[in-house]
Formats: C-alpha cells, sequence, structure tokens
C-alpha cells in the first residue's frame, strides 16, 4: 500500500496500556476461578488489538491462521496443526485511518477495521487468512488483502449456496481440498484422516458445551447474562481448542449451581450481528433496558451443527454437515422462507418480540430485515431495528431507542 | 394528586405539573446551555412557585429528554419518544402518528390510540433535516427566527436544498442567494427540506391520520404548511405541543403513581 | 501591464494576490456575502490598493475556487486543486504533499517535483472535519475560532469526541464543558479527530515528505502540531496559508499567458 | 433508452435498430406471462438466458429494467417507495427500484413488467443476487432455482467448478421439463447457442475496435446503448445481426472520419457502473475534455466474452458453466485488476476513471486499492468518483466535474510538461 504513516501519540487512537500478556500453556485461563473472572478475561483480550493468545500460542513457533465471519471449517485447519482464530474486526480499540483509501467509505466496520488491522502490522502473528464467500465486502476483501500483508497466505472459500443439488457436497469437498493444499504450502502438517476425525470430536465436544450454555440462557435467562455468554463464546475463536473444552467443561458445572436470578424482563431474539460485532457497553445496554435476549444470532461458529460423523470419510462428513445446516442468516441462502424462519424463532424462544440489530451498511441483514418486518407485523409481534457500528458512537441513541421498545411493550 | 413532568432536552427544558393526570397546572421553558440539572431545578421552582404547590406538593416528578438521568430528584424517567407521543395524545386525542422535530433529531412514532408508542424511527447518522437546520439558515440569512415563516409563506417557487448537511446546506443556500432566487423561496425550501426528510421516516414507519407535530418549530406556521404539504394531510399541533413530552412525562408518572397506589417508591428496573 | 491577479472565491472568504516577477505584491481577504461577483472584484480592488497599483496595471486574472466562475472579469478559471499544488509549491519547493482545510472541504493532493497534480482526494457531501466544523466547536467552547489557536497545547487527557457530525459534535462539546472538562482536553479531542479524518484523506494520495498544510485551518497551531504528531514529520506552514489558491491561480496566469499551456 | 438528437454519439442506423428491438421487446413483454407465454426472472450476469428461450420462457432482467427506470427518470419514485417500506439507504438501488416497481404494480414507460413464474438466481459475482431474488420468491411464491456459480479464482475455471455447475445445469434442465411439461430439444439449443456464438463475436469486434487511433467508438457510454441485444436478447438472429450492422456503420465512421469526439485528446479505460440518472450530464463531463473511452469494464458484465467466455455449440453445458463462471464481477479482485491492467496497456490508454457505486458493494468495495495500484505501483493516472447507478440524489454534478475538471487539468498539464516561471518567493 502506499505511504504508511506510524500511529501513535494523544492525538492517536485512545491510550490502550501495554500489549496482554499470556503465558505459552494459557495457565490464566485454566485457573480463572469463576465465570465472572473468565468474562473479566476475555473482555481483556479483546480490548487487545494485537491478539494476545496468538502471540502467546506462536511465540514457541507454532502458526496460526485467522478465520473472517461467519463459518469456516476450523475442525480442518486444527486438523493441520494452527490454532483457528475467529477474526472479528478491530472493535473499539482501533480508528480507522488507513484502510478507508483502499476500501471505500460506505462500506462495514469490520471490513475497514480488519483491513486496518492489517496495514497497521497487527496481524503479524498470523500465517494464513481464511475468507469464506459470505458477501461481496468480504469476498473483494480477500482480493485485496494480499497487498496489505504480503508474507501471509490467503484464501477465499466459496461455500455453496445451492443446497438442493446433489452436486454441493462433492463440490464443497473438493473446495476443501484446495483449502487444504494451499495450508499445506503455508507450512502446515499434511492432511491425515484420522487427525482430522480427532478434530472433529474434540469440536463435537465443544459444541455440546456451547449448546449447553445457548440452552441455559433460554430456559433460565437469569442465570447468565447475554454479556457474559457471549464472551463465554467469543472465547472459542481465541484460545487452542483443547484448552477451550477444558475451560468450558468448569463453566457448566458451575452454571448448574448458579441461582437464576430472574426479573420481570422481556423475553426477546436478536437478530443480525451475525458477522460484525456490537460493542460490550451495547451487548450489556440490551438487557440492562430490561430484555431478556433468549435467542440469539452473535458468534455462530459452534453452533452451525451439532456435531459431525467423526467415522468413515471426515472431509466428506464435514462438508455434509454445513450442506445440510439448517442456520438461517443473513449470508446463506435460506432454506425456508425468511417470513417462516422468523416466525418459528419467536415461537421456540416463547419470546415477545424482536430486535433487529444490524451492522451499519450491512446489507444481507439490511435485505432481511425488510422480509422478517412483514412477517412480524403479520402477527403484530413488536419489533425495534437499531443499527451499530463496532465502533458505536450512538450509545445514548440506541438507548433511547431500546427504552423506547421495553415502555412500548410495558406501559399501556 | 399533582405530577410534574421535565423534559431535558439539548436545546431547551421544559417543565410542566399536571392536576390527577388531567388538567395542566403551568408550563414553564428555558434553554439548557449544556447545563440540564441546573436549568431542571429552575424550571421546577418557578413551577413550583407559579402554581403555589410546596415542593413537597409535588407527589411524583418523572424525567424525560436526553438528559433525563442526569435529575437525581426524580422518581421516574421515561424516553422522550414514549413521553412524546403520551403527550400529543393527551393534547390531541385522535392522534395516530406523532412527528417529533427537535432540534438535533426527528422523529416519526405510531401511536395507539392510549398513547402506546407502537413503531418509530429517528434520524441517526447525522442531524441533517433536524430543527437545528432552521436556526442555522436564520443565523446565516439574517432572518430573525420569528420571521422566518411569515416571510416563507409567501414564497411561489420554493427552491429544495438537496444536501444533507446542515451545515454544508449553507453553501448551497447562498448559491441560491446569488443566483437571485428570492428569499421566501428559500426560507420555504429550506422547511420544505426539513419535512421531506421527516416523511422519509414517517414513511417507513407507516402514517395515519390524525397527524401531530411536536417539538421546537411548532410555533412556526410554515413548518406546519410544509409538513401538510409533504404528508397530504392535516397537521394538528398548538403552543402547547412543545410541551408534549413534559406532559406525556407527567401523565405517565400519574398513571405509574396510582400503579403504586398514590406512594411514591424507588426507581423502577428500568434506570441508568 | 506587469501584475498577474489570482481570485480565490472559497466558501466562506474571498483571496486575491497580486505577483509581480514572481513576487507577491499586495494581496487582500475578506468573507465573502451572497454576491459573489461584488466580492470577487472588490477582493482585486482591496489587493491593487494594498499594492498601491491601479486596474490597468492587471495583465492576467486568474479565478479559483468553487466561485471561480463568479470572476467574470478575469481571463481564465483553473479548479482550486491544480492551484493550491502550484501555490504550496511555490511558497515551499520540495512539497510534495499538500493538505489543504478550508471552510467546507478537505483535500489532499500528491504533487510532483514541478509542482504539478499527480493526485488528488476530497472529502464529500458533509462538513465534518472541515474548518466549519471548527468555528461550530469553537462555539460551543465559548471562543472564536481565531482565539483557539494555542489553546490545546499542553493538553493531557484529550476526551474522545465520537460524532463526526458537525451538529452532533457541537452539543457533544457542550456536554463536556457542563461536566468541566479542560478545553485543552476538549479541543485537543477535536484535533485528533480531525485528524484523523484528514489522514484517511492523506491516505489515498500517499503521504511522503515535505507535507505543506493550507487553508483557513492551517493557522490553528494546534491543529499543525496535532498533525504533524500523527504524520511523524514536520509540517509546512506558511503565514500566507491561506492564499496559496489565490497565489497558484496568479502562476497559471502567468505560465498561460507564455502560451505554455492549454 | 436515451432519445439522443446528437449525432457524433451514436451510430444512426444502429441506434434506430436497437430502439426497435427495445420496443419489440417490452410491447412482448407486456403481453406475456401465465401458461403460454411464461416469464423467467433472470440476472444478467452468466444468465442462462439460451436454456431458458429454449423452453418457450419470456425472460424479464430486473436488472435491465431498473436501469432503463434510471434513464428515463423514473428510478426515484420506486426506490422511495421500496425505502418506505424499509429498504435502507445503503441498498443496491436495483434491489429497491425493482422491489419499489412490484409493489407498484410494475408500470414503467416502456410497458407493463409482468411478475415472474419462475425466478432464476444465476449468483455469480453478487451476494445481493440472492438476497433480491429471495425477496421476489417470498411475494410472488413461485420456483426459485439457485444457481451456484463459483467465485473464479484461477484464470482459467477449474474442472470441479465447471463440473458442479453442470451438474446444476442438469437438475435445472429437469425443473423445467417439470414446470413446462416439454424436454429440452438439444438440437434447438445448439442451434441457439450457435447464434448467441455469432452476436458474441460481433459484440467482441465492435469492442477492439477502440484499440485504433483516434477511437472510432466511445467503449463506455456509447457501449452501453448497444449492450441491450448482448444481454436480453442474446440467442436469437436478431441481436446476431445486430452487430454485423453496428460493426458495418463502425467502418463507415473510420472511412468518413466521424469521430465520437472531434479531437480525441485523452483515451481512457472506464471502470464501473454509470450514474444511468445522470448518464448524459456525466458524459458530458468527459466530452468537454476531449476524453473518449477507449475500453471499458462494464459493458462486460454480461459476459467476459472477449478474455474467450464464449459460448459453443458444441459444448453446450461446459461452455455455459464457463460463461457464467467468467462473468466481470465473478473474477476475483487479483482477476479484474489484471483486466484493466491489461486493457490500459492493450488501447493504449492515457489514465484510468474509476465511477464508484455508493450501492454497490461488489462492484465497488476496493476500488481504492485498484486506484492505489494503479497510481502507486503502475505510474498510471487515475479519477476516482462516487455516485450511484440508479439513485439520482447520490449525483452531485458541480462536485463531480470539478473533480474531472481538476484530473483532466493535471493530465493536460503533464503531457506538455511546463517550465515553472522564476519565482523568489
Amino acid at each position: 500500500m502506499s505511504g504508511l504513516i506510524p500511529l501513535s501519540g494523544p492525538f492517536g487512537e485512545a491510550e490502550s496500556g501495554p500489549p496482554m500478556e499470556i503465558s505459552d500453556t494459557f495457565e490464566e485461563f485454566r485457573r480463572a476461578e469463576s465465570i465472572e473472572a473468565l468474562a473479566g478475561l476475555t473482555r481483556e483480550v479483546i480490548a487487545d488489538p494485537t491478539y494476545p493468545t496468538v502471540r502467546a500460542w506462536t511465540r514457541s513457533g507454532r502458526m496460526a491462521v485467522g478465520c473472517f465471519p461467519v463459518y469456516t471449517p476450523q475442525e480442518l485447519i486444527h486438523a493441520m496443526g494452527f490454532l483457528p482464530v475467529s477474526l472479528h474486526g478491530g472493535g473499539e480499540s482501533i480508528e480507522i485511518s488507513h484502510a478507508d483509501a483502499p476500501l471505500g467509505s460506505f462500506l462495514c466496520s469490520i471490513s475497514k477495521s480488519t483491513l486496518e488491522l492489517a496495514l497497521t502490522g497487527r496481524l503479524t502473528p498470523f500465517r494464513a487468512f481464511v475468507f469464506p464467500y459470505i458477501c461481496d465486502v468480504s469476498r473483494n476483501l480477500e482480493g485485496i488483502f494480499p497487498r496489505a500483508v504480503p508474507n501471509a497466505v490467503t484464501h477465499m472459500l466459496h461455500l455453496p449456496q445451492n443446497f438442493r443439488s446433489a452436486a454441493t457436497v462433492p463440490f464443497l469437498i473438493a473446495e476443501y481440498r484446495r483449502l487444504i493444499s494451499k495450508l499445506e504450502k503455508a507450512g502446515g502438517e499434511p492432511y491425515r484422516p484420522e487427525r482430522l476425525s480427532a478434530s472433529i470430536e474434540l469440536f463435537n465436544r465443544i459444541r455440546s458445551e456451547v449448546a449447553e450454555l445457548t440452552r441455559a440462557k433460554r430456559s433460565e435467562p437469569g442465570k447468565l447474562t447475554l454479556a457474559e455468554s457471549y464472551l463465554l463464546r467469543r472465547l472459542g475463536g481465541l484460545l487452542p481448542r483443547e484448552t477451550y473444552l477444558e475451560v468450558l467443561t468448569r463453566v457448566s458445572s458451575e452454571l448448574s449451581k448458579r441461582p437464576n436470578r430472574s426479573k420481570d424482563a422481556i423475553r426477546v431474539v436478536l437478530v443480525g450481528p451475525f458477522c460484525e460485532q456490537p460493542t460490550l457497553d451495547l451487548i450489556d445496554l440490551l438487557e440492562q433496558v430490561g430484555c431478556y435476549v433468549v435467542d440469539d444470532e452473535l458468534l455462530q461458529i459452534y453452533r452451525w451443527y451439532d456435531r459431525v460423523d467423526p467415522a468413515g470419510d471426515p472431509l466428506a462428513n464435514l462438508a455434509t454437515a454445513y450442506a445440510q445446516s439448517q442456520i438461517d442468516i443473513g449470508v446463506r441462502a435460506t432454506p425456508t422462507t425468511k417470513g417462516e424462519a422468523i416466525l418459528s424463532r419467536v415461537a421456540a424462544a416463547q419470546a415477545r418480540g424482536v430486535i433487529f440489530l444490524t451492522a451499519k451498511f450491512c446489507e444481507p441483514a439490511l435485505e432481511d430485515v425488510v422480509l422478517y418486518r412483514k412477517a412480524l407485523d403479520r402477527q403484530k409481534i413488536p419489533y425495534l431495528h437499531l443499527e451499530f457500528e463496532e465502533r458505536s458512537a450512538a450509545y445514548e441513541q440506541s438507548r433511547l431507542q431500546l427504552e423506547t421498545f421495553v415502555e412500548s411493550i410495558l406501559f399501556d | 394528586m399533582i405530577t410534574g413532568g421535565l423534559d431535558l432536552g439539548v436545546g431547551t427544558t421544559k417543565g410542566v405539573l399536571i392536576e390527577d393526570g388531567q388538567r395542566v397546572l403551568v408550563t414553564d421553558i428555558e434553554p439548557t446551555h449544556g447545563n440540564p440539572l441546573e436549568a431542571g431545578r429552575r424550571v421546577l421552582e418557578r413551577m413550583v412557585e407559579e402554581a403555589n404547590v410546596f415542593p413537597d406538593g409535588v407527589d411524583y416528578l418523572c424525567t424525560t429528554g436526553a438528559a433525563r438521568y442526569m435529575f437525581p430528584d426524580r422518581h421516574l424517567q421515561v424516553s422522550d419518544i414514549t413521553a412524546s407521543a403520551k403527550g400529543a395524545v393527551f393534547l390531541f386525542p385522535q392522534t395516530r402518528h406523532v412527528v417529533d422535530i427537535g432540534s438535533q433529531s426527528t422523529r416519526a412514532i405510531a401511536v395507539s390510540e392510549t398513547g402506546r408508542v407502537t413503531r418509530f424511527k429517528m434520524n441517526e447518522k447525522c442531524a441533517a433535516g433536524a430543527g437545528r437546520f432552521v436556526d442555522r439558515c436564520a443565523k446565516y440569512l439574517q432572518v430573525p427566527m420569528d420571521e422566518m415563516a411569515p416571510k416563507a409563506l409567501v414564497a411561489a417557487h420554493p427552491k429544495m436544498i438537496s444536501s444533507v448537511c446542515a451545515v454544508l446546506a449553507e453553501t448551497e443556500i447562498i448559491n441560491n442567494v446569488s443566483e437571485g432566487i428570492p428569499l421566501p423561496d428559500i426560507l420555504m425550501g429550506v422547511f420544505l427540506s426539513l419535512a421531506q426528510r421527516a416523511n422519509v421516516l414517517m414513511r417507513n414507519v407507516g402514517v395515519q391520520p390524525e397527524l401531530t407535530l411536536v417539538g421546537g418549530l411548532v410555533h412556526s406556521e410554515a413548518m406546519v404548511r410544509a409538513l401538510e404539504q409533504t404528508a397530504k394531510m392535516p397537521v394538528n399541533t398548538d403552543l402547547r405541543s412543545h410541551h408534549a413530552a413534559a406532559i406525556g412525562a407527567a401523565i405517565l408518572g400519574h398513571s405509574r403513581l396510582q400503579k403504586l397506589g398514590g406512594r411514591p417508591v424507588a426507581l423502577p428496573a428500568v434506570t441508568g | 501591464m506587469t501584475l498577474f491577479a489570482g481570485v480565490d472565491i472559497g466558501s466562506t472568504t474571498a483571496k486575491c494576490v497580486l505577483l509581480e516577477d514572481g513576487t507577491i505584491v499586495g494581496k487582500s481577504l475578506a468573507p465573502v456575502g451572497v454576491e459573489l461577483i461584488k466580492d470577487a472584484e472588490r477582493s482585486l480592488e482591496q489587493a491593487l490598493t494594498d499594492a498601491g497599483r491601479e486596474r490597468r496595471d492587471v495583465t492576467v486574472i486568474t479565478g479559483t475556487g468553487y466561485g471561480r466562475f463568479k470572476v467574470t472579469f478575469g481571463q481564465y478559471t483553473v479548479t482550486e486543486i491544480g492551484c493550491h499544488a502550484r501555490g504550496a509549491h511555490f511558497l515551499f519547493p520540495a512539497t510534495r504533499v499538500v493538505l489543504d482545510i478550508g471552510g467546507q472541504d478537505t483535500k489532499a493532493i500528491k504533487v510532483d517535483a514541478k509542482g504539478e497534480v499527480v493526485d488528488f482526494a476530497m472529502n464529500d457531501k458533509c462538513a465534518a472535519g472541515t474548518g466549519r466544523f471548527l468555528d461550530v466547536c469553537a462555539g460551543a467552547l465559548g471562543y472564536d475560532v481565531s482565539e483557539i489557536g494555542t489553546l490545546s497545547l499542553g493538553a493531557r487527557h484529550p476526551v474522545k469526541v465520537t460524532n463526526t457530525c458537525t451538529v452532533f459534535a457541537e452539543s457533544e462539546v457542550a456536554s463536556y464543558v457542563a461536566r468541566g472538562k479542560d478545553p485543552k482536553d476538549i479541543l485537543a479531542g477535536l484535533y485528533g479527530g480531525i485528524v484523523s479524518r484528514s489522514l484517511s484523506l492523506l491516505q489515498r494520495v500517499g503521504v511522503e515528505p515535505e507535507v505543506t498544510f493550507t487553508g483557513g485551518v492551517s493557522k490553528n497551531e494546534g491543529m499543525v502540531r496535532a498533525l504533524g504528531h500523527r504524520l511523524g514529520l514536520p509540517v509546512n506552514v506558511s503565514p500566507l496559508s491561506q492564499y496559496v489558491g489565490a497565489i497558484g491561480a496568479a502562476l497559471h496566469g502567468v505560465e498561460r499567458s507564455r502560451g505554455v499551456s492549454a | 433508452m436515451g432519445g439522443s438528437t446528437d449525432e457524433t454519439r451514436f451510430l444512426t442506423t444502429a441506434r434506430d435498430r436497437q430502439r426497435e428491438m427495445v420496443e419489440e421487446y417490452y410491447r412482448g413483454l407486456s403481453q406475456a406471462g401465465g401458461p403460454k407465454k411464461p416469464v423467467a426472472y433472470m440476472l444478467v450476469g452468466g444468465n442462462l438466458t439460451e436454456i431458458v428461450r429454449s423452453f418457450g420462457f419470456e425472460v424479464v432482467f430486473p436488472e435491465i429494467v431498473a436501469l432503463n427506470c434510471a434513464i428515463k427518470h423514473v428510478s426515484l419514485q420506486n426506490i422511495l417507495h421500496a425505502e418506505s417500506e424499509g429498504y435502507g439507504l445503503d441498498v443496491c438501488g436495483y434491489v429497491k427500484n425493482d422491489l419499489g416497481l412490484q409493489e407498484l404494480g410494475g408500470d414503467t414507460p416502456f410497458g407493463r413488467i409482468p411478475p415472474p413464474d419462475l425466478l432464476v438466481c444465476s449468483f455469480s459475482g453478487c451476494y445481493v443476487y440472492v438476497k433480491w431474488w429471495e425477496a421476489l420468491a417470498e411475494k410472488f411464491g413461485c420456483p426459485l432455482f439457485m444457481l451456484d456459480v463459483p467465485y473464479l479464482r484461477d484464470a482459467t475455471p477449474q474442472g470441479e467448478d465447471i463440473a458442479y455447475i453442470v451438474a446444476q445445469l442438469n437438475e435445472f434442465i429437469a425443473l423445467l421439463e417439470k414446470i413446462t411439461g416439454r424436454s429440452l430439444d438439444r438440437a434447438e439449443l445448439e442451434r441457439t447457442l450457435e447464434r448467441a456464438r455469432r452476436a458474441e463475436e460481433g459484440w467482441v469486434k465492435y469492442l477492439s475496435s477502440g484499440q485504433r487511433r483516434p477511437s472510432p467508438i466511445e467503449a463506455y457510454f456509447e457501449a452501453v446503448f448497444y449492450m441491450f441485444p448482448i444481454n436480453v436478447l442474446r440467442g436469437t438472429e436478431a441481436a446476431a445481426e445486430f452487430y454485423t450492422i453496428v460493426n458495418a456503420e463502425v467502418e463507415e465512421r473510420v472511412k468518413s472520419g466521424t469521430y465520437p469526439v472531434p479531437e480525441e485528446k485523452f483515451r481512457l479505460v472506464v471502470e464501473g457502473i454509470p450514474p444511468y440518472p445522470s448518464y448524459r450530464t456525466f458524459w458530458d463531463f468527459f466530452r468537454k475534455w476531449g476524453a473518449v473511452s477507449v475500453a471499458a469494464t462494464y459493458p462486460k458484465v454480461g459476459g467476459l466474452f472477449d478474455r474467450g467466455f464464449l459460448h459453443d455449440p458444441a459444448r453446450p453445458l461446459e461452455s455455459i458453466a464457463e460463461y457464467s463462471l467468467g462473468a466481470y464481477v465473478n473474477q476475483s479482485w487479483p482477476l479484474r485488476r489484471k483486466i484493466i491492467e491489461d486493457y490500459v496497456r492493450d488501447f493504449a490508454a492515457d489514465a484510468v476513471v474509476i465511477h464508484g457505486i455508493k450501492s454497490c458493494r461488489s462492484f465497488t468495495a476496493g476500488q481504492g486499492d485498484l486506484r492505489d495500484r494503479l497510481i502507486h505501483d503502475l505510474g498510471i493516472p487515475a479519477l476516482y468518483i462516487e455516485s450511484d447507478h440508479e439513485d439520482p440524489r447520490y449525483f452531485a454534478p458541480a462536485q463531480i466535474k470539478n473533480r474531472m475538471d481538476a484530473f483532466f487539468e493535471s493530465l493536460d498539464r503533464r503531457r506538455e510538461s511546463v517550465p515553472l516561471p522564476m519565482v523568489t518567493g
């Protein structure tokens, strides 16, 4: 890229403290004695744009692969000896001053902040990057990424959109084979089916633990705040998966002992933030104003399917699991219709309303909202549509609208 | 029972005292000057004197507006959207759609016959199309605010403002002047452009009669006309509409007080 | 018949410069009103008075700025981009990048060794980060923009001004004032915001020394320091920085009258 | 379209013929629909018009309806209606025009657009295609076939990609046979592809004439006019003949020495969708400076025929698959960059003008990187300007003109490098 400028000084980004240091063995997370403590640690980790867990992992020569939202076959990446890391943009801490130029102004913040991280050297700990084709912006971003990180390998993964064809799974297998050869060139261990089977088993166990979290949030929403469940899930894209499973197992035993401090709040479904992430303040705010978020679209990588069959041809099973997933979000062709999808979700969650929280300029989400709205209007189900940005400035306006939404359901 | 409503806005602070949720005893207003707490206290004191109810004579105080949480001596706070809707329906019972043009934001609100918000939309990214736009125009056209409307109303061929930025609109207006476009046409263009932006929000929410205008521009007949022209329906408004949010807050305070059996208590779960 | 006049009709001010043998012999600066043609003529008259010369001494008049077509009495018009490149090169021959923050727009211009435009980028349809933005926010602090130049120096904990919309920022500033924040820190925060928006434009053309900062906002020392700090480069600012466009226009007139340019 | 009286802009015979074909097409549409003449909606990029037509469907291209609405200055009312339905400012203008138009009953100045009996989504380089067709399916409740076209990451299509598409095409044909109750006439499909091939070769010949100096064609603004047959009527004899007429007339231009501009001053490669609502105004900003587009990427959205992605009667489904893979916006970013760099070289262009579309991410996201690469890595002058392909509210004439004047001014001055006056500043 043309003329890079060093970022520094009091007029630059909000002075963040020294980068967070984590031990190679990730003791901090193993030892964290409570959900609160884990959540606190995770807040620290994601506030630091220099990827502390990745630095800890690569310190001893191991390699990490950055995965752009919303879905990548992380089992496969894991099986080749990499740490798969879920990239979720720059969060609140970074300022965009390089990425506007190559990308353009009318685009979502996550695409810009991800490029900003690359252009300002914060992605150097990564050996490779995988971008699934979830939207035209992420797709083009992959295309311009190599000029920003010349020493890393980048790969565009075409996730199929036709789920009715007999040729879909064979194609996806071929697609995964392309990824494999790219990752082998990047220095990954050669692909071995038995290793993939092992990774699949590990991820299956993680998936069932994560499913437990979401089930708890739905049946006893007072047990776990949305922010807590979010942070615990977010950790799943940052820690070595073996450590993560260990952590989750402890969490679920703690959770079973936790009281369900229930308050008079409105059960809502949260739709939209499947890619760019809202600020933690905004996530807190959603429940502060008097909602229980009992179904959400945040970080779905572990909820894409319940499990993958580790037996037989693991690669084929991995592809089949993706193709057969019934998940219905803005960046995947809908298996039913948007109308049916939203109504059945509201019913399943026994929700009283829907909050659409869509990232600014996220066209797929914006287009779905209209179809969802029509269906909800027909059923007289109240909803609120808010737009957010990962560095959201409009906190007061969001609060105003959320309170109005809650009041409109409570008062009469 | 006397309940108070305080609308602690960015531009101005408005207050009202209401008896039994029915009768407006007194209204008051003063510029906020960046200090809502002080402004709110003064407004409250003046109202208490004028209506001569002793401070404790105000049974329940409900705040609203941007600074609703900055006022400690409150029992309850509600969002200004909830409050304006309630206030508008109190003032004009047939209201089904409320347009609230504040200094920084414009809101379109669909309401039920009881004054409950059913759907709403507001400008977020920037202040394009909010009331502040009119003050700025008044300033750089050197026309006193209260003369804007009368001058605008005689416009023959209003000249719309295309710029979405309240600040950049300045150049456009200066260009219009330099191209010899008559002042009334420019002024009416300002109001029509404002109404057009409001209309985008209104259509998104869905407009149904009756339509009521509340907020800072209720005094401006030109604004009302512009709104009627773009919405293609009559617009309710009167000077009390400026206090709609304060009135709504007081009424919501009253009904809450009744739910509590007349005894004020601490703040509910919905707090900051 | 030896004077070359450059008349720059900007969104907020009209500037005129008179060149004779490559030297500035007269200049003027005045706010524009609604009658741009008159403003343009007045700025030329004032510059002539300043130089103690007559209208008939003027060989060529070149108009620039967004109101350049109002310089109806001139021979040529040139865009302000070309003129800023020229003018900056005239004042600082080693200039490679020009940042111009005017009343309503911000431009970044890349120039070559001869002062020719190589590339440029401009902001769009929003006053965020422009001179006007600064005026309004200074007003919210209770100052005139001309008074805040050095006020921010020595700021310790710059606030974060999150709003880019001028009108929103204005009340954000007001609320910081109400909360008793030090004006130093508020201004520093404002400058930080303006600088980072300028950086996005500078990135488009690519930054290399020397960087010359022009336009009304370059009069503000706090801004100059903030910019230099973020760039990690020294920043040229001339006492004539508001006249750069007009100087460039006059130079264009010189060249054209030699018939060396289309 | 257009309605020009300016003779230097267009090939007169070709333009008149093209007008007839457009009018004929829309006349036909307004009578179509229902079992005897079912209507299929299709997208331009990587479309399957040959197959669908061979089953007797009439084809509607909502993108082309949208751009026609924009040129006729009726797009805004449709867009505003879609926005009142909840579609945000940042949603693609084509989508808003179409969905708004559908809600308003489908009447346009050039005829009524019939509702679809079948929706064919060729997901070929634009994700919005998927969302758009889902919205239509939800409104009309008619069958939707999703042709998933893998993103083209290697200059030559890979076997597994072609196999995937061919398999889907066979499933598509089975669906059509089920809907229409008739089976595919392979001979007829091959004849259709042969006619398509001839049209494609004629179109390529026309576009390549931009390599001459001065260029006898305007490869952006003018070419857009002659795109209709290649995109909408491809596979008909009329479309094939049309380009024979066009090329003959180009030759006359050369003989008579009547060129798109009196004096060709700047040769440009143009990237991006045109600002249809202000098409003429924008064009004039170029003409004023004697600037001619000698090559452009936009006329290739219907297919990159000039890069060898041609239909082939001998390999029907395979060549359709390759054609879909090769759609311009389905080409990976590095491939897109390469295409533009090749055009600059092969057409001896002086500069590149990039027109960014605020509501089209597929085309626009990353064009700043393209600009950066051209200017800083290759030293090719480039201008980036932004408006919209459909929404007139985004076209700011003064700002755009100012940028273009500044750009051409600087090109002009760099031509004859001007000695500076001696200064003692």
